[in-house]
């Protein structure tokens, strides 16, 4: 059918008015083939304006529409909704901006009216190659699985269960609580742990809506957000397929293997400890020496593979400060000296518990040379001189390092890992517990090493990101204007699933072609950019519609 | 004045940071040469490099690419592809021994409106000086 | 008897005159002909819309580049042109362009169709080193003799519809004796008159059909016969069809510049010629050996099939062929003979519908460009 | 909860992603924000540690995309007088102070700028340039609407002055607008009012505003932003570009008695803004503790020193006169130095906004030692607060980076959603 | 470098052939994907063999390349392997095509095993079709010059082949098949058999073949060649700078381009289903044309002719092998692999990649270096 296309031009005032030429603009594109409605207006964003807009397209029965006006960032949505209420397609109107880039920026009026009349030409040439858009909606499962069930795994669970919303929490080993269950006492307020931890772990155990499978796996992830299917294998041996709409990774870390650094001397004499070491020692209620004695002089070493690992662990300075608090509690007397690179003990708490701890007569070393001998800890100081210390225990805070399973996990579930081999958030700043697959979350030290409060609170997190987009019971609108990749053309060189960032094109086998997902495609439209053939395309962007505002630029 | 040579430039922006640099320099009044048709685009990945092949052999006097700076993809990644396609089309027209001063990539971000207003100043001054694109007698093309 | 102008020049100037007249009179936009390009003595068809190009335009130039009716059903794919143009083209190019036409690839709005009493072209590899000038003279006088030209092309030279059907305008140059210093220009239809309304000549009546023109038709069906002949279709048979073309090297050269393949995919350089391994090693068991890529002949036959109704005979399928295999006669042939069954002549009218539709030009789904 | 809509405290990065993420699951959010634009701390950046991202072009979608959305009404130059009633039915009482420019009305062409006689100090601009009455804080700033502040605006102080009402080619500016007291009734309340910096004038041996070239942080930063007062040149007060600069870190620390926490990462960045607009500039970062912690930071920190900077420790340093300018003194246990530089930057100590106590008590929440707000428990519960149904987000609660902010402040939408209703 | 001996028997096509045979027998292979002469004899073809006495017509080293040979790789593995064990005897070019079409998946070297052969290039399929007996006659000549001329290959092979410094299937040539079968240097008494891999190793196990000898003295010969094949490359490339540089120079050369894409429908490399150039993108309405011819006076018809060819430069040049495919199959006789040549150089120095160099050297343009190429950045 014949297109009836109609422009309008926005004087905003004075705005465009002042410096472009409204009545030649009027008049040139009055005198276009195939125009059939030129009109003007003096604020079209405006109340008055957007309801003439939407009376003249009513009016004269337009089908594609074209407004000369501000920035599209400014006020495309308002223009388009104008159309939706007029009963045209929103996608059949097109927004050329005649004011940030014509009006405001080009001195010379008739030079910018010129530059006006172009962009709007542009905007007539592209816009009978435009495609109506429809907004797609897709059934989700509200369900979320929960990888990993340490403090952060379990917060998450335990926001996010609810009688619509049932989580299935999978623990590898045999109980939950992870890594804090092993603490002795929390930080800076000296609780015990286990109090803590283990109300959790009641909570967890007693919610209906936690379905909890411990000794269990993950085998395989399919699917995408709202629609995960995910194969577990389960203590009994059993395997099951669960069927979520959410992924929560919290796999949290490990703790590096400190026969990698002899020079810390751990396996190798008596009396060398790991921290968690040290912690059960304390939950088991006495320091002592193998030999049954107690400790005379104790060396606490920070940073131990910090330089290996290339990054500070962030909460081994606190730790460590906690651990002489130990030792003072329980031996007053002991000698206790902490051998420091720097000391990280950010926040508004922290200072003051190192000076609380320094008060209590702990020697404090800056150091970035140290190795433990027999009974001896030697070390060089910021002067390079070398010096040695007597100890009869040592007590070493290795670095947090990724959990074992980390790289088997980011490739089951297609996200990437990052400095340090730790999951790789969406996005550094704005994004920390999402990741580049849409629907997968990291929270706690799966995502970088982290104390337990910043730990629960991107567990929170998640649980906000989840709450906030998967609903139960509400469809999930994805982007409209995504690529697209044509059955016939497409030859099967996969060069687009390479570049595309949220693995939003898969390739089908059977097929040989790749196919886009709509769900997770953001509509960038990389893959147009690399594809030989002509293949793909991205909706509302196409080849054409782009070249005909080229073919303009250039009449 | 109006009588001299007037260039003619495509430039594809993308969305997140060019084109708003571009809205900024237009809010802050930033004055520049009347040679930039500007398109918009997602993504400076989206071009593909045939659209600009094809702006400049159709007589394009200059063509602008212009994106988020490397790191500050909206996409992550998609501009380090976009220099990759671009560096490849601008050896293959330096081979050929065609002006390829006549394509430019930049990176200008969000903030950056006086650095869009000098980009454009100078590329319009750098194509003033190379003199109109021979491409747009050429019957051929 | 038709309306015919005349005019004391020579038949290039004449025409060339009445395109200057047309676009000059602002009575077309543009003219489609051939155009010497790039001053290296290089010939290709152009639109041109200023006089001054007008003077390098060879509208008569013995040499077929490309089917004008696939050009013109390029230039009309997306809507007819908005102001008239007016083309010179040959009249088997016609005819493909009024097939396309009747498959909705093109449209003849706005279109002044100018053309001739064809005496053929010259192969393409003689315009590779600029020969076809030195043979002009060699051409013109075989043409006002109302001979066959030598060195043409063999299509040509067999060609017997070298009579436009549907042309506005027809310059006939067959058996034309005079044609350096006089020309007849005949107005086949209103639109032809209409648009020479007011160039200066005498107009006179005509009759197209001259003897010449037959007795040329005769010597042109003789010259098919002995092409045909010479190539022994008839008892080609399976083995004949893999040893002609048995050296193609899959190329598909000749459906790219066929006019009547039109398809915005080839059928057969679609997926449906795309098979898993399995498939050819099945294949491989049975007989031992497998050429590769396969499907070579099947795709000549398929193509056969295909174009066999509509071909026009223009010959560029086999002028294009790398592997120099005479296509254009076989396709000729095989055309001939549906045709003949259909009592069918492709091009000769755009109501005349096609009696048999074996493909559609959509067989498979576009992007949205 | 029995109403589900939301109050949220400060449009900055966090509340405005609380914000967003609130709206996104259906609720209706007023956002209440003190100044007359959003983007807080973080729109003052050029660019953020550790990848280097323009700011701007980070959170301006998220700014847009605020401005966009439904069911979010932004309350901007506002402040909240009185909350009452407990989690699911808060009564909150806010004062709208009137912007004199109608934000349906105006479409931000800044025409009413040029012809405003006052001149002040830009306080957005950390004071290194001027603004009008009627103004936004820089360009690019969103909303893109003036306000009048009516402290300077000559026409509140008694001159019969409309100059900027007759440049306003639609009616924006109504000089008739009244403060008004608003009630909002909402079930839950985010607080995400974010931080101020010290004042290093409280300090004197820092040379601050004793010494010309000595400059805070956001000083530096809006100095080197590309929308700031110089366009990010670079440059002392005599015009020139320095060629020695020294980078203080902990500024404050000792008389704040806790870490800030962003301090070394930003003044590292510094590091790469120098270099990268004077190539040749000398530098040196005085710290004392580096605090680098997590999986990017220390590789930054790596990175940096590549680019030719002394890192020098310090356990007391000052900044002294000198016959021709200023020098750092420095002292490490016994040993000590000095250093002649022609700029000096100051990385002074994030603290709680000066009004927050005011806002404590409106609220009922408490504030540790410090004047931060407190959390209900620092390691299980950093974003609850004493009074059930109240949270607190960002810097607000405790000085940290944007990506911990950000966590925070969707940390508070889970804890909210998750109570249902 | 080590390698296997044989003795040529007759001469080294058939010596090879038998080799062949033998693989077949052995079960070492099931199939042989060999180029073999046409029924009507004017020409050769690719055959994929598994009954042997078909081997009688065939020639692992035909004068002419009809078809790339990695395209035939192409259009039976696109869709995936093979389940037989397939050796594929080609030129190097044709190897190095089927690696670079295997990283773009349209060709599966599982279960191919590639052997390679050092290559004097290949005489213009025109010259050949017009006297198939006096063109053998020529090659062979040109076959046996090795000895004496230093250039191998003379005048008389297509200019791309002239050129060709990657003519061995070993590392040498950037080139690894699993199998090269070396001829240089060996008087035509013998030929080498050089596995480049373990497999090629394991296959000469499973015959027997004893792959220790010294294959010094070939090597030796094939990098004199190479040298000289370089030196010419860059001199032709030189001469080609004055033909085609600038806009006018390259209109002058590609003016006799009809369109009819065989170029591309020939190059091994070029393996959309339906070319860019040919897809609906290219369709534009009449006014376009016509707004064109206005704004210049004139337009050629069609246009864009320019654009196709630079435009595949960007498509293919990366990956482009320079095996001449296209000249052959221009009907313009336009220098197309001479040009592509030319650029294709420059483009894949850029990235220093080689293309067909090694399965695991991915394609430039689906990867990225997050610090490179800012001399592009403005």
């Amino acid at each position: 059918m014949e297109e009836k296309i109609g422009v309008y031009v926005c004087e905003c005032g004075p705005n465009i008015a002042d410096n472009v030429d409204i009545d030649r603009v009027m008049k040139t594109i009055s005198s276009l083939p195939d125009v059939d409605v030129v009109e003007r207006h003096k604020l079209l964003c405006s109340e008055n304006g957007k309801k003439f807009l939407k009376e003249s397209i009513q009016k004269h029965g337009l089908t594609r529409i074209v407004v000369a006006a501000c920035s599209p960032k400014q006020h495309e949505v308002t223009f388009m909704k104008v159309c939706e209420e007029a009963g045209i397609n929103p996608y059949f109107f097109q927004l050329t901006n005649i004011r940030e880039q014509c009006a405001w920026i080009i001195t010379d009026k008739e030079l910018a009216t010129e530059r006006a009349i172009r962009y709007i030409r542009a905007a007539l040439r592209r816009i009978p190659f435009h495609k109506a858009l429809v907004k797609k909606e897709i059934e989700t499962n509200p369900d979320v699985l929960v990888i990993g069930g340490g403090i952060a795994g379990m917060e998450a669970s335990l926001l996010l269960a609810s009688g619509d919303r049932k989580i299935h929490l999978v623990e590898k080993t045999d109980v939950l609580g992870g890594k804090v269950k092993e603490l002795d006492k929390l930080l800076p307020r000296m609780e015990s742990s286990l109090d803590i931890i283990s109300q959790r772990i009641q909570e967890v155990k007693q919610s209906e809506d936690i379905k909890l499978y411990t000794n269990s796996e993950v085998e395989e992830v399919l699917g995408f957000l709202g629609n995960f299917v995910v194969k577990v294998k389960t203590g009994e041996n059993k395997e099951l397929e669960l069927r979520v709409g959410a992924i929560v990774v919290a796999t949290g870390f490990s703790m590096l293997n400190l026969k990698q650094l002899p020079r810390y001397g751990y396996g190798q004499y008596d009396n060398v400890y790991t921290a968690l070491e040290f912690e059960r020692m304390n939950i088991d209620g006495k320091i002592l020496r193998k030999d049954g004695k107690p400790p005379k002089s104790i060396g606490i070493i920070h940073c131990v593979g910090r330089e290996e690992r290339g990054y500070c662990s962030g909460v081994c300075c606190m730790y460590c400060l906690k651990f002489a608090n130990y030792i003072k509690s329980k031996l007053p007397d002991a000698n206790v000296t902490e051998f420091y690179q720097d000391l990280s003990i950010p926040g508004k708490a922290r200072q003051k518990f190192y000076e609380d701890t320094k008060a209590k007569g702990v020697n404090f070393i800056r150091s970035n040379e140290v190795e433990v001998m027999d009974k001896v800890i030697k070390y060089k100081t910021e002067e390079g001189e070398e010096k040695t210390s007597s100890v009869d225990m040592v007590i070493l805070a290795p670095a947090i390092e990724p959990s074992g399973d980390t790289a088997k996990l980011a490739e089951m579930l297609r996200i990437s890992q990052g400095d340090g081999g730790f999951f790789q958030e969406e996005h550094p700043k704005l994004a920390p517990v999402s990741t580049s697959m849409e629907g997968i979350f990291i929270a706690g030290c799966s995502q970088g090493p982290k104390n337990i409060p910043e730990s629960i609170v991107q567990a929170q997190a998640v649980a906000g990101r989840i709450l906030s987009s998967l609903i139960p019971g509400k469809k999930l609108e994805p982007e409209i204007k995504t690529s697209e990749i044509s059955e016939a053309l497409c030859i099967g060189c996969q060069t687009c699933l390479e570049v595309c960032t949220y693995g939003a094109i898969y390739f089908d086998e059977m097929k040989r072609v790749s196919v886009v997902n709509e769900v997770l495609c953001r509509g960038c439209g990389n893959c147009v950019g690399s594809c030989p053939s002509g293949a793909a395309s991205v909706k509302h962007s196409t080849t054409t519609q782009l070249h005909q505002e080229v073919v303009e630029a250039l009449r | 004045m109006k009588d001299e040579f007037a260039p003619k430039i495509v430039g594809f922006l993308c969305n997140w940071c060019t084109y708003a640099a571009a809205d900024l320099a237009g809010t802050s009044k930033l004055k520049m040469p009347p040679s930039l048709a500007v398109i918009r685009v997602m993504c400076s990945s989206r071009v593909d490099p045939v659209l600009v092949m094809r702006a400049f052999l159709r007589g394009a006097d200059g063509v602008l690419v212009a994106g988020c700076h490397p790191g500050d993809c909206h996409y992550e990644k998609g501009n380090y592809y976009a220099r990759r396609r671009f560096a490849l089309l601008k050896s293959v027209i330096e081979t050929l021994g065609l002006d390829s001063e006549r394509l430019q990539l930049s990176w200008i971000g969000a903030s950056e409106g006086y650095r869009f207003q000098q980009v454009v100043t100078e590329f319009t001054d750098k194509i003033k000086k190379l003199g109109q694109n021979p491409m747009q007698k050429k019957t051929s093309l | 008897m038709t309306k015919v102008l005349k005019t004391n020049k020579s038949v290039e100037e004449a025409v060339k005159e009445l395109l200057k007249f047309l676009l000059k009179s602002g009575k077309v936009k543009g003219v489609f002909t051939l155009r010497k390009i790039n001053g290296n003595g290089a010939v290709a068809y152009s639109l041109i819309t200023s006089l001054d190009m007008l003077k390098d335009a060879v509208p008569l130039f013995p040499l077929m580049p490309a089917n004008a009716g696939k050009l013109l059903s390029n230039l009309t794919l997306r809507g007819s042109v908005v102001d008239p143009v007016v083309a010179v083209v040959r009249p088997c190019e016609l005819r493909a362009f009024i097939e396309l036409v009747k498959r909705k690839q093109g449209s003849l709005e706005n279109l002044l169709l100018v053309s001739s009493t064809c005496a053929g072209v010259y192969p393409l590899e003689m315009a590779v080193n600029g020969d076809i000038d030195k043979k002009l003279s060699q051409y013109w006088d075989a043409t006002k003799r109302g001979e066959i030209v030598p060195d043409t092309r063999p299509t040509c030279m067999g060609c017997e519809h070298f009579l436009p059907y549907t042309a506005d305008i027809t310059v006939t140059l067959i058996g034309k004796k005079d044609i350096d210093n006089q020309c007849e220009i005949f107005l086949n239809t209103e639109k032809g008159q209409q648009f020479v309304d007011g160039i200066d000549g005498e107009f006179v009546e005509g009759k197209l059909e001259s003897e010449e023109v037959v007795s040329m038709r005769n010597k042109r069906k003789d010259e098919k016969k002995r092409l045909f002949d010479e190539i022994g279709i008839e008892k080609f048979g399976l083995k004949g069809l893999i040893e002609t073309f048995g050296k193609c090297i899959g190329c598909h050269g000749c459906s790219k510049v066929c006019p009547i393949c039109y398809c915005n995919l080839c059928y057969s350089d679609s997926k449906t010629y795309e098979h898993k391994p399995s498939v050819y090693e099945m294949q491989l068991k049975r007989r031992g050996g497998l050429r590769v890529p396969p499907d070579t002949i099947s795709y000549q036959i398929g193509r056969l099939t295909h174009v066999g109704i509509s071909c026009v005979g223009c010959g560029l399928c086999a002028d294009v062929c790398p592997a120099n295999i005479p296509i254009s006669t076989i396709f000729l042939k095989v055309g001939d003979s549906v045709q003949k069954m259909f009592d069918y002549l492709p091009g000769r009218d755009v109501e005349e519908q096609i009696p048999v539709t074996t493909f559609e030009t959509d067989e498979f789904v576009e992007v949205e460009d | 909860m029995d109403n589900r809509n939301i109050l949220v405290i400060g449009a900055g990065v966090a509340g405005i992603n609380a914000s967003l993420s609130l709206a996104d699951s259906g609720r209706k959010v007023y956002l209440v924000e003190q100044t007359s634009y959003t983007g807080g701390t973080v729109i003052k950046f050029e660019k953020v540690f550790s990848n280097l991202e323009c700011a701007t072009c980070m959170v301006a979608p998220k700014q847009q995309e605020l401005l966009t959305k439904e069911n979010i009404e932004l309350f901007t130059i506002t402040e909240v007088l009185k909350v009452e009633g407990s989690l699911g039915n808060f009564v909150v009482k806010v004062k709208k102070r009137a912007r004199y420019v109608d934000l349906k009305a105006c479409i931000g062409c800044s025409a009413c700028f040029e012809p405003c006689p006052v001149s002040v100090k830009n306080e957005f601009e950390e004071g290194l340039s001027e603004r009008k009455a009627i103004y936004i804080p820089c360009p690019g700033a969103l909303p893109n609407v003036p306000a009048i502040d009516t402290e300077n605006c000559v026409r509140f102080n008694g001159k019969d002055c409309k100059l900027c009402e007759e440049a306003c080619m639609f009616e924006a500016i109504d000089f008739e607008q009244k403060d008004e007291e608003i009630e909002l009734k909402v079930g839950a309340i985010v607080v995400a009012t974010g931080f101020s910096s010290l004042d290093p004038k409280e300090i004197p041996k820092y040379g601050y505003r004793k010494f010309s070239d000595v400059y805070s942080a956001l000083e530096f930063e809006r100095m080197f932003a590309s929308n700031g007062p110089t366009t990010g040149e670079i440059k002392l007060r005599n015009g020139e570009s320095p060629k020695s600069v020294a980078i203080v870190h902990c500024v404050g620390r000792e008389e704040k008695g806790y870490c800030s926490t962003i301090c070394c990462m930003n003044s590292l960045k510094f590091v790469h803004y120098l270099k990268e607009k004077l190539p040749d500039v000398k530098i040196s970062e005085f710290c004392s503790d580096l605090c680098i912690p997590g999986k990017s930071y220390e590789k930054f920190y790596e990175q940096t020193k590549t680019m030719g900077v002394d890192i020098i420790r310090f356990d007391d340093i000052a900044v002294k006169e000198e016959e021709k300018g200023m020098s750092v003194k420095y002292k490490i246990d016994d040993k000590g130095g000095s250093l002649p530089v022609d700029m000096v930057i100051l990385s002074p100590a994030l603290e709680p906004r000066k009004d927050a106590s005011k806002l404590a008590k409106i609220l009922g929440i408490s504030q540790d030692e410090h004047g931060f707000f407190a959390e209900k428990h620092s390691e299980i519960a950093s974003v609850e607060t004493s009074r059930e149904g109240i949270f607190i987000v960002g810097c607000a609660q405790d000085p940290k980076d944007i990506q911990d902010s950000v966590a925070q402040s969707e940390a508070a939408v889970g804890k909210i959603l998750s109570l249902g209703g | 470098m080590k390698g296997a001996i044989l003795n040529v028997t007759e001469n080294i096509a058939k010596t090879i052939i038998n080799f062949l045979e033998k693989g077949l027998d052995k079960k070492c292979f099931d199939a042989v994907l060999i180029p073999i002469k046409v029924p009507a004899g004017d020409s050769f073809a690719w055959v994929l063999v598994q009954n042997k006495s078909l081997l009688k017509d065939a020639n692992p080293l035909p004068p002419v390349m009809p078809v790339q040979g990695a395209k035939a790789l192409s259009s039976i593995t696109k869709m995936g392997k093979t389940n037989r064990k397939i050796a594929a005897i080609m030129r190097p070019c044709e190897v190095r095509a089927a690696v670079e079409l295997s990283k773009l998946e349209q060709v599966n070297l599982e279960n191919i095993f590639l052997i390679s052969i050092d290559c004097p290039g290949v005489l213009p399929l025109k010259d050949y079709l017009g006297r198939p007996k006096e063109a053998m006659d020529k090659f062979n000549k040109i076959l046996h010059s090795a000895q004496n001329d230093i250039q191998w290959g003379n005048e008389s092979t297509r200019p791309a082949c002239q050129v060709c410094d990657k003519f061995i299937g070993t590392d040498i040539g950037f080139c690894q098949s699993n199998l090269h079968i070396g001829i240089l240097g060996t008087e035509d008494k013998i030929i080498f058999l050089i596995p480049n891999n373990e497999s090629g190793k394991s296959i000469l196990n499973e015959m027997d073949i004893e792959a220790e000898k010294s294959v010094d003295n070939w090597e030796k010969k094939a990098k004199e060649i190479i040298e000289v094949r370089k030196k010419k490359r860059k001199e032709v490339q030189e001469r080609l700078k004055s033909e085609v540089m600038g806009i006018d120079n390259l209109l002058d050369t590609f003016s006799k381009c009809i369109n009819c894409h065989n170029c591309r429908s020939a190059c091994p490399i070029c393996y959309c289903r339906q070319c860019y150039f040919e897809s609906e993108i290219m369709k534009l309405p009449s006014d376009d044309y016509l707004m064109r011819a206005d704004s210049k006076g004139a337009l050629r018809f069609l246009p864009d002719t320019l654009l196709f060819h630079l435009g595949r430069m960007t498509h293919m040049s990366l990956s482009c092998v320079g095996c001449g495919a296209c000249e052959d199959a221009c009907p313009m006789s336009i220098d197309v692999s001479q040009i592509f040549n030319f650029v294709a150089d420059n483009s894949q120095e850029l990235f220093n990649y080689v293309p067909g160099k090694s399965v695991e050297e991915s394609l430039p343009l689906k990867t990225y270096e997050e610090d490179e190429l800012h001399k592009v950045e403005i």
